[in-house]
């Protein structure tokens, strides 16, 4: 299946990258998806991921065409 | 309910009372409006700031803010929500972030308001970089808000 | 620090406006402004009203709002403090009052900004007089704010 | 000695006066200017009380010039 996937902020900077397409397995969680995008690094401990927009816990199963989104801890306001 | 992430300059205190005159329903119902302003400072943790880029993941922003302004109203007794954000570059002095919240009665208004906030902080998918003199840094976190 | 006590018409969100931009040391400085505005409702307590007019105690009035921001400046790590409140004739919809507080963080201007409000409701010698089809009533007692 | 006296809102509606100046035997409190002042009337359970605008219980001493305010609960903001 295919997903799209998106770092933001610090985390886009230390990958050098915002995002890309990525093929994966049938059978994958978002921590698989991070995996496979940033080429093998470990996940540092805080970062955030949300799932077609919505906030997720890095073991939550992936869809074929969901947008995964990694990113460090919120700072607005 | 108005939810709005922007680019361009945000003159606050001109956005609610623009707002407030336009929605009818509260004129004479309103007994409450409760506003939160928050702009740039030149210092954080002690050192100056120049300057400072907000970025934030467009699409899941708006969609977080809806629904934080709706939790809210299923909380509180309220008339009207209006949330403000800026993005891009700001320097110091201006303002990021306004959030205000109309209701019959001061008590809803005033917890509301500040609950909005909190969550906005707390959630929202918002990053800022601080311009220093000596390059730029992440914050990484926020300062606590209770 | 500003305290006023008016029988002229208040925009509270252009005084707020006017006096932020004139206090130049707010102006990097404040990273958060808590505002708190009362308008006049057209119902009390199941009744329709169509004016109401306040009275307040000349002099006190003024001394104790001072004293109520001091006391909230001593409280709470504050910038700058704004309080505007009407007397004489009111029609529904109209501001009655405006609390403003500049701090460098949230925390302190929201709680500075409901506490203000708070000790104004509970303390400050104003009162009002409602006009009903019926006649007229005075308050007898404020809403509960927390 | 002297004492000027103000009745604010619905006391001075009911009173049907807002003011006096009462003269009044050398040892005083409150109380016993709001007496002289209404004409003897019972002082309402709920009124307040302030001698030269700092609020003030009805058995305060009250001294020659001071100013005696009668007022209902508030209900400003």
């Amino acid at each position: 299946m295919t997903v799209a996937v998106k770092f933001f902020a610090s985390l886009k900077e230390q990958l050098g990258c915002d995002g890309a397409t990525v093929e994966i397995g049938e059978v994958a969680t978002a921590a698989d998806v991070w995996l496979q995008a940033s080429g093998g690094k470990a996940m540092p401990g805080n970062v955030l991921v949300a799932i077609n927009m919505e906030y997720s816990g890095q073991n939550a199963t992936v869809h074929d065409g969901d947008e995964v989104a990694f990113f460090p801890p919120v700072t607005g306001g | 309910m108005k939810i709005e992430v922007r680019a361009a300059a945000l003159d606050p205190w001109r956005e609610v009372a623009d707002y407030e005159q336009a929605q009818t329903a509260l004129h004479g119902a309103a007994g409450a409006a409760a506003v939160f302003v928050g702009s740039m400072r030149d210092l954080n943790e002690g050192d100056a700031i120049s300057a400072m880029t907000l970025e934030h993941y467009p699409g899941m922003t708006e969609k977080h803010l809806a629904k934080i302004c709706t939790a809210a109203a299923d909380r509180w007794d309220l008339l009207d929500t209006l949330v403000v954000h800026r993005v891009g570059e700001l320097h110091p002095a201006d303002p990021i972030v306004l959030v205000a919240v109309w209701s019959a009665h001061r008590k809803d208004a005033f917890e509301a308001c500040r609950h909005i906030m909190e969550d906005l902080k707390s959630n929202a998918p918002f990053w800022k970089k601080e311009q220093l003199q000596s390059g730029h840094r992440w914050v990484e976190k926020n300062t606590a808000g209770y």
